[in-house]
Formats: structure tokens, C-alpha cells, sequence
């Protein structure tokens, strides 16, 4: 769905996190954490491609999405502008009804994808505990930005991403971070459950996504279920078809 | 009134559009399209290429080449059905990853249901003759050869007098990218591309080489399309545009399509 | 430390650069630039093109190319006074407006105070050969050649043995527009070429010609500069950048000046 | 001089004349009638070239700018953010003592050039008649967008531009139209008063101008005076010279 939506705020979040707040009512009603939105300036060529717009949350008609401060979007997205919203993308989360305990994870800056996660869970009463480890190239995300509910714990990059208990914890995790990082996740939960169970974890991959539709296959990923698309497939997958 | 537009004119299979803006798209599409061209297959899977695969440029993108597709078998079990339905000319666009796989490919799709014809994607480091020679000892499908900037001109007539029915101009212009200290090499897609490609297009239609001219490269509007029919082609093809504008491009093809049916 | 950079290498008069970065200009320019290129001077007086002369693109423009310039002559005379108490070396840029002006421009060179060097803009209908071996028969000033992007790979090797000390890669890349109704032809500036330009001269590189090598295109900053000389270039031209920042020009020769003094 | 300064405004004045208002001190006690102004938005690339801006009018630190409503450059000003001038650029138009009666004439929509020009005609005291014809491709500049000091006449495209009456009661005359209307004008002036004087008349060359700084020579015409550059040696010329 191409949408054209109106700029209510351009702000910066914290690090190199800016938001871009727009009013979109179908969409802010219908967006579900693990999507994401493509979105251009109209009229304007510099930037040519969509960028990825992660959303954050949603108020009223509102949406606020996070993406990268240094993009030259950015710049274009001024109050009262006209945004061009290519929406809702990607795979929607859906908590099992079992899940209870939700883990999210995020090794460095790259938290956006999962603090709608995190609201979802919080608003359907589940328990949230998110872990932040801090790498050399990013701080540590401010707890104050985040929904009071959450367990906040925080790690560095001499310490393990998560320990055996949270992982023993969980009943669903889902993380944000580079592909060592996930490959530590996968020795972490093999090692603390003995196993890691399909739909248990899922991890965000991180791609450009020139066309967001399943056109352009410049954001196929090698699964262990063969060629998939981060667009249509992702951007979350089972960490075990990674 | 109706102006179709023959591909393949005094060949023994026709390929007729009802209007002359092609889409490349690997899915379907519903809006009134002239023809629908797939995504360059090749005979086996082809891997992704190595990041970043996207490079963003002012006014338009650098595209790492090697780009990934499942290969032509699998790619025409998924679309078959949905072709032997469609009203609309299906063109299966081809790439090679040996020199002999031409003929491999073009066999493949005489036996595929609802292909209207085939797209051979060449390049400077190709041999386009025996390209062409092989394929149409595999087929009688109109073959269109889709040809870069740099040797279009000069091999324009050989890949007529090999077989081809009509000329592709262009492809993607061939660029490089330092990135963290690596050369990345791809193609080029973007508004900016157009001009070189009408440059091209209309210097081959003075050669009045008798055969039909689809242009391609960087059109994004009607008045795009327009431009290239009065400089010498007889139908485009749009992929990029549809990235950006996906709603502008519909528009337009029902544009297009509604002037030709006044 | 003091890298210089020689263009005419093993030849009788030297070209030598304090630091890797040519500006193309007309005027006199102060910043600290290791060459001046002037723009191509013709024979006789050139008159402008039609109007428009200008066509914006996203990304860049296209250029009517029958630019306008006085002619070598009136040109030398205004600014040989600068030339001559120039420590920046002077590189003048020449085309021909018929197959024999060369040596008659180049022999109006060699009495001309304060020239280092030649520039030769040839072109793919332009006989590259004849025009080298001609310049090189009327003067021993260092000979660059710049070539167009679609036969510069094929034509290098043949510039070199004619006599040319160094090759520019590459002019402006051709493009056209319909602009009410007709077609305008021109060359195409902005960063969108900058691409195309490092993947030709990386290409060229890798044939180890043994001749310095000259990157000119679509450069706006110093990793567009750094990304060049990485890619195989011994030097770069910029041009079109001035236009639209010239204080970022002016910054990036310091930078690239002040690096090459550490 | 290549500086930032800050937009205040980004309005439409009439018709297709946007006006642009920035703040820069230095350029508005500078900037003289017959100059112009490049710019473009900083760290965009599309508009890729310089846009020519013609100053309106200056009031204290700040300077509007007429622009064509149509550019893209339009879109990117928005208030608050910064514009790249290169300026001042032309010549500027000095008005000779001796003449008090300053004549413009303009032939269609193109007036911009005109209005920094009364402005600065009337301040010295002198007075100033516009003529404004009426052409098939625009309407009438509304007469309550200038300066009152102006005594103002319309006519229409059937009728003569200017009548020998206010050509022999003017000391100076600018004129902005089409090449046509400046020979149109020539003749006029042959008419009326026998011979067209050096320095009695100036018109407006439009000109693409990409560097506006001699650089390009994409601007450049042919003159009477020989090979001569719109953006150095204009853009306004002696009527003799064109
Ligand atoms: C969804 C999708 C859509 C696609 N759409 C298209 C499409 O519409 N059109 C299309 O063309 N491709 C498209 N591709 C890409 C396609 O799969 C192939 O990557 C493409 O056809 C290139 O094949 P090639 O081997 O000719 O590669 P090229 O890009 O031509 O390059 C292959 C190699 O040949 C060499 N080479 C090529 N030309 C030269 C030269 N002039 N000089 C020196 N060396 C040279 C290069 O070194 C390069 O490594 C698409 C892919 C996907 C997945
Ligand atoms: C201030 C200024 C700066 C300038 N700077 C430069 C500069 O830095 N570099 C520069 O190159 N020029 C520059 N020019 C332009 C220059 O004056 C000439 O216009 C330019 O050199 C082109 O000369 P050319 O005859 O080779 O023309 P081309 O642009 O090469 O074209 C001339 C004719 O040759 C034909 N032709 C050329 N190539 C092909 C081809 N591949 N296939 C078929 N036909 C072809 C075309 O039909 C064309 O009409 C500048 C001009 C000015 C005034
Ligand atoms: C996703 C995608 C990938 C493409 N990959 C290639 C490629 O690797 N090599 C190539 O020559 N052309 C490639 N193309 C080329 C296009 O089909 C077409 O030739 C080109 O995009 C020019 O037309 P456009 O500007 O309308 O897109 C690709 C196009 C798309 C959209
Ligand atoms: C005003 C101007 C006019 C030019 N005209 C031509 C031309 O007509 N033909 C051409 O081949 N190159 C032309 N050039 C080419 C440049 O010198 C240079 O090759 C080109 O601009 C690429 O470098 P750049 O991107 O740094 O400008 C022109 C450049 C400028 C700035
Ligand atoms: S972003 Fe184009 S296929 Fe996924
Ligand atoms: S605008 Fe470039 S020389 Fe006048």
C-alpha cells in the first residue's frame, strides 16, 4: 500500500536514533511489530531509493517511526511535509499465547526493531526483559526512553550477551545485533536448553531493502530453508533457519 | 483505434502488445501492461553477492551485478500457472553463467506454457552471435537482445543477422564504488541513465535497421515514455521506477494504454 | 614528506604536480591545486549552442555540448601575463574543429609562456592516433588525452604509442533529452558519473600500461579523491564540483595538499 | 562569496513568483539592483545546479528573493533550514545623476529584476512610471504588490509596449521581456527619439547560469561588444549591444 503521509515531527531519539512522527490512522491501526514502512520524499531523487523506517509506537492516528540519523531523509522530512509511505511491510510477530516471559536482546545500537515489541508484550500482559550489551561502538541505550515495565539489565562486551538464567527464563526471544552475535546466541541457548527450539528465537536481519515487495532480490538471504527475502521472509527469522 | 506493436514482425511466432510499455517484474502484475518481462534467469541458482549490494548514488543507485535469482526451472514451476493465464506477453528474460547454457535456457522456456518470448541479456564480454545462433536452434520464441550502451551500436546488426527479432537498449550502464577499501563493481540504475540510453537508442534508429527498438533505462513517467517513442522506439521497458513510485508507474501504464485505445 | 607526482614520466620535458588534485578552470585560482586545466580551446572562435543549453537532471545536468570559447588564440593572450608567474602548472586543453587543427594548435602552445602541458580532448569519431602523432610533431609539451568512456579501454594502449605522456579518464559521458519535440544532444556532469568513471579507470589500471593515469569525473570530495587514487588513478581533474561548492573544492585541495606535506 | 543563511520565509507571491526571505546581513547591505544571487540546499543533489534567485527587496539583516514557483529548489527551502548563496553576482545598475525619470517596461510575467530596481530608484528621490503589457501567458502584475511611489500603466498584447510619450519623458529605461520585445523596443526608441543612446536603455538577459562566476560560459551571448557572459557582464546589457 503506497500511502502519503503528513511529517508531524523530526527528532532525535538518542545516539544516532532519529524519529519521524507521522499521521497515517489505517496504518497506525493495522502495523504490527516485526514490519516495517518504506518511505521517500516525494518530487525528489536525492535520496533515490526508499530508506527502512522501523516503527516505534503508535498513538491516535499516529505513527512514530525510528530510522538512521544519518540518512539523508532526514533531512528532507520536515514538519508539514508530505512523506510517501510504502506500508505495512515484512512479517508481523505474533506471540504464542504461552509465551509469557518475552527476552529481547540487543548487542549495540540497534535496538528500534524491538521497542514495538516491546509495548506489544507489555499491552498483552506478558513480562519483559530486555538485555542492552554495550560495544565499543555504540553506549548503552538510555532507560529512560523505554516503557517502565521492562527489566532492563545491561552487559559489556567482555561479558556474555545473555546468562544461562534469562535464557531459562524465556519463553520467546527475539534479538537485534550482528550475525556473530547470533551465532553466540545460538551457542548460548544450545548450551542453557540443551537445544534451540524452532520458533523460540527470532532475530532480526539487518538489509537493505531497495523495493520492500519481493521485486528486487537484493535483500535475499541464504536460509537454511533456501532462498529467502528479508523483505517478505524477515526482516525477523528463526534463528535456527539462520 | 489500436496501435499494437509487433516484436517479432515477419517471423513465424508473433509477439503483439496492445501498447508499448513493458514491465520487469518477477510477479504478477494486474495494472494494463504491454508485456510482462521476468527478472534475468540463469540455469542454476545464483548466489547472493557479497554486501553492500546497494550503493545509494544521487539520483539513483549502484546495484552489485551478481545479483541472486532461484534459477529458470524453479522460477517457472512458481509462475506457470499464472502464465498460461495471462492475456498479457510473458518475456523471459535470460542471463548465461557458462558460454554453452543458451541453448539449455531456450529449451527450457519451449517447453514452458504461456512464454511469449524470450530476453537475452549480453554483454561486452559475451559472444552475442553465438548467443543468439544457439538460442534460436533451441526456439522459435522471439528472441530480443538486450545490449550495453558501450557496444550496442556496434553489434546492432550482427544480433539481427544471428537471429534476433528486436534490440533491447539498453542495459544498466556499468559502475564501481571504493567501499571500506574494496572496489564494488555493479550497474546503474536511476533517472540520471536515461539520457545516455536515449542518446544511444536514437543514434541506433538512424542506423534504420528494420527491426523493433524497446528502450530501457531510467524512464519514470509519461513523458519519459513519449521521449523514447518519438526518438525512435517502438515500446520501453520500466523496472526502477517501480521501486520508488510503484503508483506513478500504474498511472502511467493505464495512461499510455488509454491514449492507444482512443 | 613531499610526494610529487610526475605526469610525463621518461620524457624530455616533465610535468610535475606538487599534490594529485588538476582544477578545471578558466580563471586564475589561488587555492593550493597541483595543476590548472583550462577548458578546451578550439582553433577559431566557437560559438554557443541553441538554447537550452542547460538541461537539469537528478543528480547532474546534461550539457549541450557545442560549448562556446574564444579560441586558443584570444584565449592565451588574456591570461598568458597570469601563466607565466603561475608556480602551478598550466595545463591547456585543446579540440579540434577539423582533422588537421591539431598541429596548428599545438604549435600556438609551444611559443606561449607558462605552458606545462596539453591537454587533447578526442572522441570516438575523432581520429585518436592522428591527432596525437600530429600534436606530438609540433611541440615536446607533455600530451594528456582524454577519452570518452566507451572506447577509452580500447583506444589507450594506441594513445600511449602515438606519443601521448599520460591519458585522462574520462570526458563527459554523452546523453541526449527530447525538449519540446527535438532531441538535444550533450555530455552529462554530475556525481552520478563518478561510477562509471572509477569502474573504467580501474579497468584501464589493471592493464598495466605503465603510463600515469588521470581520473576526471563526478569527483565532489576528498574520499571521492581518496576512493580515485585507490582505484589506480595517479591523478585527478575536477570540474563541475566548483559550480556547486566551490568552498568544499577550495577545502578538499588543502586537505589533499596538507597530506601530502606531513 | 559563497555563504549559509537561514530561510525566514518561503511564500508565493503572485502567480508563478515564489519569494524566499534569508537572513544575511552582509548581502543585504551589499546586494545592488541588477544583481542576483545562485543557490542551492546544502547536501542535496537534486536540484543538482544552482537555481538563480533575484532579490525583491532587503529590510535590515534580511533579503526576499523572487524564484520561480515551478523549481524544485522551492520544496527544499522550508524555513529554518539553510540556504547555499553564492553572491552577489552580475553587475550592478548604478542610475546616472542626471537621470531623474526612471521608465521600467516589462512584457509578460517577468518582473522580479524590475522591483529591486524601483525600490531603489524611489529611495533616491526619483520617479518611476512601469509599464507592464499584458501577454497571453500572464496576466497583469497586481499593482498592489509595488511600491505606491510607482505611477503604473498596463496594456495589452495588441497594443504598442510603450508609447512615445513616456519614452520621451524618460531619462533611463530597463526593460525585462522576450528578445523579440527588446527589438520591438529598439525600434521604438528609434522612433521616438531618432536613435537609441548608449546607456539609456538596459535590458534583462534570462540565461541559464550554472557558476554564475565566468566559469562555464554557459551563459554566454553574443554581443555587439563581442563574446560576453550573461552572469559577468549582465544580466542586464545595453539595448545597443544585444
Ligand atoms: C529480481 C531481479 C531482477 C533483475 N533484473 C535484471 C534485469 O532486468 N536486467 C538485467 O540485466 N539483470 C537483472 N538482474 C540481474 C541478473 O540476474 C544478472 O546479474 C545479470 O543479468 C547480469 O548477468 P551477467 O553475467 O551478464 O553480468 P554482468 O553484469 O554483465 O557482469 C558479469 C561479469 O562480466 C564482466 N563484464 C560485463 N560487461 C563487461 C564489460 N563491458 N567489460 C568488462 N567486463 C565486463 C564483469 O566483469 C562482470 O563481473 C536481475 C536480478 C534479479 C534477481
Ligand atoms: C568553460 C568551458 C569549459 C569546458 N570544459 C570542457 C572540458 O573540461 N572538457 C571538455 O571535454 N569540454 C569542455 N568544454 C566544451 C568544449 O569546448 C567542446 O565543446 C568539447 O571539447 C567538445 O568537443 P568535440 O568536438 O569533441 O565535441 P563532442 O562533444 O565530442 O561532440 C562533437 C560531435 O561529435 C560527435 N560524437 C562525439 N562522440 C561521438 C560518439 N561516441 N559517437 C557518435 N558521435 C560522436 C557528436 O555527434 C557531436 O556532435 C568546455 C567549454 C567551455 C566553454
Ligand atoms: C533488482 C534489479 C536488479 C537488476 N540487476 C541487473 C543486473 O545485475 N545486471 C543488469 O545488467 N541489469 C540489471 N537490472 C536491469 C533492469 O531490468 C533494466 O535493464 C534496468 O533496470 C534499466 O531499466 P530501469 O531504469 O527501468 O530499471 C536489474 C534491475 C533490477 C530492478
Ligand atoms: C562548463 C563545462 C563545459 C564542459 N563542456 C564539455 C563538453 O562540451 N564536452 C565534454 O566532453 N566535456 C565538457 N566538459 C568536461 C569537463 O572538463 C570534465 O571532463 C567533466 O566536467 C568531468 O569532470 P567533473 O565531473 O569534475 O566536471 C565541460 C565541463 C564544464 C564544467
Ligand atoms: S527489498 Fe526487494 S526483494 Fe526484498
Ligand atoms: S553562468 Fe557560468 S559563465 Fe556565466
Amino acid at each position: 500500500m503506497q500511502i502519503q503521509t503528513r511529517i508531524i515531527a523530526n527528532e532525535r531519539l538518542w545516539a544516532n536514533i532519529q524519529t519521524i512522527t507521522v499521521t497515517a490512522p489505517d496504518l497506525a491501526r493495522t502495523i504490527r511489530p516485526g514490519q516495517f514502512v518504506l518511505a521517500r520524499a516525494p518530487n525528489n531523487f536525492d535520496p533515490y531509493l526508499r530508506r527502512v523506517l522501523i516503527p516505534l509506537q503508535t498513538r491516535d492516528d499516529q505513527i512514530q517511526f525510528a530510522m538512521d540519523a544519518a540518512d539523508p531523509l532526514v533531512a528532507r522530512a520536515y514538519p508539514d511535509a508530505i512523506l510517501d509511505l510504502l506500508a505495512p511491510l515484512g512479517r508481523a510477530i505474533h506471540f504464542d499465547s504461552n509465551a509469557r516471559h518475552i527476552l529481547l536482546a540487543t548487542d549495540g545500537a540497534r535496538i528500534a526493531p524491538l521497542i514495538f515489541l516491546a509495548h506489544a508484550a507489555i499491552q498483552s500482559g506478558r513480562a519483559v526483559v530486555l538485555v542492552a550489551r554495550q560495544t565499543n561502538a555504540s553506549p548503552i541505550f538510555p532507560a529512560a526512553l523505554l516503557p517502565e515495565e521492562i527489566e532492563y539489565h545491561t552487559t559489556n562486551e567482555n561479558e556474555a550477551w545473555m546468562d544461562a538464567d534469562a535464557l531459562a527464563w524465556a519463553d520467546a526471544i527475539y534479538a537485534c545485533g550482528t550475525r556473530a552475535a547470533y551465532r553466540e546466541l545460538f551457542d548460548a541457548i544450545s548450551h542453557a536448553r540443551y537445544r534451540v527450539p524452532r520458533e523460540f528465537a527470532r532475530v532480526w536481519m539487518e538489509a537493505a531493502m531497495p523495493c520492500g515487495v519481493g521485486e528486487c532480490f537484493a535483500c535475499a538471504i541464504e536460509s537454511a530453508r533456501g532462498f529467502a527475502l528479508t523483505c517478505q521472509h524477515g526482516p525477523f527469522f528463526d534463528l535456527v533457519d539462520i | 483505434m489500436n496501435f499494437s506493436i509487433e516484436l517479432a514482425p515477419n517471423w513465424k511466432r508473433g509477439l503483439t502488445l496492445n501498447h508499448p510499455v513493458m514491465i520487469v517484474t518477477p510477479s504478477w502484475d494486474s495494472s494494463p501492461v504491454g508485456a510482462i518481462v521476468t527478472p534475468p534467469l540463469t540455469a542454476r541458482l545464483r548466489a547472493r553477492a557479497a554486501d553492500p549490494r546497494v550503493i545509494d548514488l544521487p539520483g539513483g543507485f549502484l546495484l552489485n551485478s551478481r545479483a541472486a535469482n532461484p534459477g529458470v526451472s524453479q522460477f517457472v514451476e512458481q509462475h506457470q500457472r499464472a502464465w498460461e493465464k495471462s492475456v498479457t506477453p510473458i518475456i523471459v528474460a535470460l542471463a548465461a553463467q557458462a558460454a554453452d547454457d543458451w541453448a539449455k535456457l531456450a529449451a527450457r522456456l519451449e517447453r514452458a506454457p504461456g512464454v511469449s518470448g524470450i530476453e537475452l541479456h549480453l554483454n561486452p564480454v559475451v559472444d552475442a552471435v553465438s548467443a543468439i545462433q544457439q538460442t534460436r536452434a533451441a526456439t522459435d520464441l522471439p528472441i530480443l537482445t538486450k545490449l550495453d550502451l558501450e557496444n550496442a551500436r556496434a553489434i546492432a546488426r550482427a544480433c539481427l543477422d544471428a537471429g534476433a527479432n528486436a534490440l533491447v537498449i539498453s542495459r544498466a550502464p556499468r559502475g564501481a564504488r571504493v567501499i571500506e577499501g574494496k572496489i564494488r563493481r555493479g550497474r546503474m540504475y536511476g533517472p540520471f541513465v536515461q539520457p545516455m540510453v536515449l542518446n544511444a537508442l536514437n543514434e541506433i534508429a538512424a542506423l534504420k535497421l528494420g527491426a523493433p527498438l524497446i528502450a530501457c533505462g531510467g524512464i519514470h513517467s509519461v513523458e519519459d515514455v513519449r521521449a523514447f517513442l518519438s526518438a525512435g522506439a517502438d515500446a520501453v521497458e520500466i523496472d526502477t521506477a517501480q521501486w520508488v513510485d510503484a503508483a506513478s508507474v500504474a498511472r502511467l501504464c493505464e495512461e499510455i494504454a488509454g491514449a492507444r485505445d482512443d
